[in-house]
């Protein structure tokens, strides 16, 4: 059994019981801004549960999630104890008390401003320490990962850091990167305005430093379920990765890429110029080729798979897969989101084609594909394979966890098609309720009723999920004797050597300080140069 | 396969050599027709957006 | 591995650099140097803009009419500090002497078109103040009383009332005023373009921070204010917004929203 | 083994290079329409005192609105504050360059035109601008698109666009949907 066994249920735990409770919001808000009539109906309800929705969401679920797959697997793929238990817990408990003071702040009323802020809009000091509490328990992580990595390579010179840690220290130090535009955000200038020690705020700069974390953290809730597909889809499908290089190279993309690019949420705004946000377009352009590189080994992987469980022909490998493993089957249905939520994502990015989209149902759309779509189907997917050496008791019903994750995607596809739709309609965002009698508007109403399906669909697959996993925990459950070990993926040629630039990442380090001065450089410099006027606070929290 | 197998929780059947050359004889033909499509209609999809619906909705900047 | 790891990083050096530079050319001259055709600009010009430095004269307003603003007061540090400043007991003495024989600070106004000025914001209370002083709001006593004051003064007696408890504080009574009329305060009427009363006139609202409290207020004033907006007798809200609002209401709205916001008897 | 390192490799290079190639035709039709089109992100870091907006300069009550200069350039004015724009509805010629002005007092608003590529957001402390061309006649809808408050949901305004044979601006230049 894993010596980190109650450290990963506490942190996974957690994650999943706030994800389910997050599930209920959402499908009630999908109720609400449709024409049927919803209970609670009221902007301050609505604008609450967003809140709740998106923090629980984004920082909740993802930022316990990680760490506990992280703990989960520096111990398993390094086959060593964590550097410090009582670091672990500490981190734990700074997080959970965070959680805690986030979650009543934001039950509470005083904190209705969404999980992105939008200063001047200001709330409860104590939703924002909340958040911060959480991103420090979480930093305590990341230091624990680059050690346990560190010390790993220490007793093994020379030799190549197993992928799957490679990539969880790859997510370690692009947050650290990326925790650092939103942590500047919040302690130098969001917190001491909702404390009201000052009056003003520089709007301009207070959505540049939100946008530095904005695109790379997205990444940083992919990267467990890519560590998936490297890792864990081709061993649960029987077969053998195709390339170990690429995996590291795409993860390293990943860390490079991520984080210059996020003026691309602010092609719309009036305070940056046309030539950063070209650049960074560009450089956005370039983040789709580590994706598209991942999407090329894996189906290899798979194809490897399937033709040995004797598929033949040019696509009879596909039918040959063992698609009843929930793995399996996750990998192949997160690609299939993948492809929309990243075709929606390719035209997001595209320049002046934002603005045919920009703050519309397309973008909502988009983002749900790709965390709702791939990153969470994947979480569930490392639940269901890690659970049984969680808990030492055997999975009892796979059909059970397959019918969950197929739930998932239904619903997934039936909410957002709508949406695609609507956006190009020009159906905007965070909406309490929609005008349906206007007539301009009147025929997005049976869209917005199939999007709802889709929700309720949503939550089914939530509470399935949570009832899955609880099953493993009751006394019924078979015991496993021995507990089998994780074994991840092996490639179709294990490397002996790799090059330093693909066993760490002083260089890439190196490469991001470049590319940040370059992107964010003078987009940054320009609010001390010359400052422009300030926005007065408005407090959600207190009048006045 | 059997169901059995096909259902049981994922311990990897670690690929014995024989099957795996045989596979790799023809891998990555299958993955490249696959996964080529799916780009290919990637591009024809923001295409047909860039065509029908971006460009005809006007300037602006 | 030495040579290796040396072909890495010259490699990944020059890549890098080739993508940053083909970028910042297309960014900073192809793109602004074709573009800036459209709207004139000189080729320095267009560049300094494409990297954020704004070289083009500021267009100045072509139909310039002379500013009436609806008010003239400013929501700035000038503003927050003198309030801040606003002394209590100076207020509460100015008000013994000038005030408080229509605006009781424990009771109901004689007469109930007066409003309650007790636990008011003292935001509002030194907006209208300023807004009598200045004419852009009138009435017949307050004009003059206003006027005859200094900003001190007004600060401080926005601080005193504002300091003061509040008559029936949570008056929120929707049986009072029927369901449709908690549905406007709470939702609003997306039909009319009517925003929920409490998206401003709520403590939690995050609104504009002038907007005056109502709960508790007398139920003819609200009607009456609400009335004189909707007719433009009172045009002192900044951009018209009440005036907008006011004038998609029914008389009907306008005497229940004054039931709802006071407290049953 | 039946395929070395460097097969898979080369594969792995070749789909890449096909990738490049994908990714290579978007960027050039992002380009093309950037330069050809005139479609880019609508930029003009133009600053103004939001505390101040509604006192002085070209953000005052009586400025807002479409205005039309003697040489026939047309500029809309338009102030995106809780929980209203000011003015409601605004008129606009169709076919015709038009410029939109746009400004926030409070907090951060944002704005779309149903069926056109018209977006910005309205970030205190800047002017926001976007030139376009209204290609169809109609009354197309502009809400605001970002979270601004409790109100946001019931902020939106209307943009009509008419035949410029029927948009007449009286003597001053003014336009406004109610004298049309």
């Amino acid at each position: 059994m894993l010596a980190a066994r109650r450290l990963v249920l506490a942190h996974l735990w957690t994650a999943f019981v706030v994800f389910a409770a997050a599930a209920v919001l959402g499908a009630w808000q999908m109720w609400v801004r449709s024409p049927l009539a919803a209970p609670f109906s009221t902007p301050d309800n609505y604008y609450l549960s967003v809140t709740a929705h998106g923090a629980a969401m984004a920082y909740v679920l993802t930022t316990f999630f990680i760490m506990g797959f992280g703990y989960y697997v520096a111990e398993t793929a390094l086959e060593r104890t964590l550097p410090s238990m009582r670091w672990a817990w500490l981190g734990f408990a700074l997080a959970i008390f965070g959680t805690a003071m986030t979650v009543l702040t934001v039950l509470s009323g005083r904190a209705s401003v969404l999980y992105t802020f939008y200063p001047p809009l200001t709330a409860s000091p104590f939703f924002y320490v909340g958040l911060v509490l959480v991103v420090v328990g979480s930093w305590i992580w990341c230091v624990l990962m680059i050690l346990a990595m560190a010390q790993w390579k220490r007793a093994n010179p020379g030799r190549p850091v197993p992928l799957a840690m490679f990539a969880t220290v790859s997510n370690a130090v692009m947050w650290l990167w990326t925790t650092a535009g939103v942590a500047v955000e919040l302690l130098f200038i969001v917190i001491p305005a909702s404390l009201g020690l000052t009056e003003t705020v520089d709007v301009g700069l207070t959505r540049t430093l939100f946008s530095w974390t904005l695109h790379a953290i997205v990444y940083f809730w992919l990267i467990p379920a890519y560590i998936a597909f490297y890792t864990m889809a081709p061993q649960a499908a029987g077969g053998r990765l195709y390339s170990d290089s690429m995996g590291r190279l795409s993860f390293i993309l990943f860390l490079v890429y991520s984080l210059p690019v996020g003026l691309h949420h602010l092609f719309m705004d009036p305070e940056h110029s046309t030539g950063f946000k070209f650049v960074q377009m560009s450089l956005t352009v370039l983040v789709t080729v580590p994706t598209l590189l991942t999407v090329f080994t894996i189906t290899a992987s798979m194809e490897i798979a399937g033709r040995m469980r004797g598929g033949t022909g040019l696509f009879g490998w596909i039918g040959a897969l063992p698609w009843r493993r929930p793995m399996v089957l996750a990998t192949g249905l997160a690609f299939f989101m993948l492809w929309f939520g990243g075709g929606g994502g390719l035209v997001n990015m595209s320049y002046g084609m934002n603005a045919m989209v920009h703050n519309t149902s397309w973008v909502t759309a988009h983002f749900h594909l790709i965390f709702g779509g791939t990153v969470v189907m994947m979480y569930f997917a490392i639940a269901y394979e890690i659970w049984p050496r969680l808990t030492g008791r055997a999975t009892q019903a796979p059909q059970l966890q397959c019918a969950q994750l197929w739930l998932w995607a239904i619903g997934m596809m039936v909410m957002t098609v709508p949406w695609h739709w609507l956006g190009l309609e020009g159906q905007w965002r965070r909406v309490a309720h929609f005008d349906y009698a206007d007539p301009a508007i009147a025929s997005w109403g049976p869209w917005v009723d199939v999007s709802v399906a889709g929700g309720a669909i949503l939550l089914a697959s939530a509470l399935l999920f949570i009832w899955n996993l609880a099953r493993f925990h009751a006394d019924q459950a078979a015991k496993l004797t021995p507990v089998p070990p994780q074994r991840y993926a092996v490639a179709v040629h294990p490397p002996d050597h790799v090059p330093a630039a693909l066993n760490g990442f002083a260089l890439w380090n190196v490469v991001v300080l470049v590319l940040m001065a370059v992107a964010y450089g003078f987009p940054l410099a320009q609010f001390f140069i010359e400052a422009p006027p300030q926005a007065i606070v408005h407090h959600v929290d207190r009048a006045g | 396969m059997t169901a059995v197998s096909d259902s049981a929780p994922s311990q990897g059947d670690q690929p014995d050599g024989p099957a795996l050359e045989r596979a790799l004889k023809t891998v990555p033909r299958g993955a490249m027709a696959l996964s080529g499509a799916a780009v290919l209609l990637l591009l024809a999809a923001w295409l047909a957006i860039y065509l029908f619906v971006f460009l005809p909705r006007g300037p602006v900047g | 591995m030495e040579a290796l790891d040396r072909a890495w990083r010259l490699w990944v050096g020059i890549i890098l650099a080739g993508m940053v530079v083909t970028a910042c050319v297309l960014g900073f001259v192809v793109v602004p140097l074709v573009q800036g055709g459209g709207p004139g600009f000189d080729a320095f010009t267009a560049i300094c803009r494409a990297i954020g430095i704004n070289l083009a004269p500021r267009e100045a307003p072509r139909a310039a009419a002379p500013a009436q603003p609806a008010s003239g007061v400013a929501w700035n540090s000038k503003t927050f500090g003198a309030l801040a400043h606003g002394d209590k007991a100076a207020g509460a003495k100015f008000a013994q002497d000038t005030c408080i024989a229509c605006h009781a600070p424990d009771g109901p106004p004689p007469d109930p078109s007066i409003p309650r000025l007790a636990g008011q914001s003292s935001f509002a209370i030194y907006k209208q103040l300023q807004d009598f002083k200045s004419s852009t709001r009138i009435n017949e006593i307050m004009s003059g009383l206003a006027k005859a004051m200094t900003d001190t003064q007004i600060a401080d007696v926005a601080a005193y009332y504002s300091s003061l408890a509040r008559l029936d504080l949570d008056a929120r009574h929707p049986a009072f005023a029927g369901p449709e009329i908690e549905a406007l305060v709470e939702r609003g009427d997306a039909t009319r373009g009517v925003p929920p009363c409490a998206s401003c006139h709520a403590a939690t609202s995050g609104g504009p921070i002038e907007t005056p409290t109502l709960t508790g207020q007398s139920p003819q004033y609200v009607a009456a204010a609400l009335k004189d907006f909707a007719e433009g007798q009172r045009r002192n809200d900044i951009y018209g917004r009440m005036r907008g609002i006011a004038a998609k209401l029914t008389p009907a709205e306008m005497t229940l929203l004054g039931d709802y916001y006071t407290t049953p008897h | 083994m039946a395929m070395d390192e460097r097969t898979i490799l080369r594969n792995e290079l070749r789909w890449a290079a096909g990738v490049g190639a994908m990714v290579g035709v978007i960027f050039v039709a992002i380009l093309f329409s950037s330069l050809a089109l005139h479609r880019a992100p609508p930029s003009n870091i133009e600053t103004v005192d939001p505390q101040t907006l509604h006192l002085a300069g070209e953000f005052t009550e009586a400025n807002l609105g479409t205005h039309v200069t003697p040489d026939g350039q047309v500029t809309t004015r338009i102030v995106a504050a809780q929980f209203a724009f000011v003015p409601q509805c605004v008129v606009v010629p169709q076919g015709k360059p038009v410029t939109l002005r746009l400004s926030s007092p409070d907090v951060i608003h944002g704005i779309l035109i149903t069926g056109t590529n018209v977006n910005t957001m309205v970030v205190p402390g800047y002017v926001s601008q976007v030139r376009t061309v209204f290609a169809e006649t109609g009354d197309l809808l502009m809400p605001c698109h970002e979270f601004c408050g409790l109100g946001h949901s019931e902020m939106t305004a209307h943009v009509m666009v008419v035949p410029q044979s029927s948009f007449r601006p009286d003597a001053n230049g003014t336009a406004s949907c109610a004298s049309r």
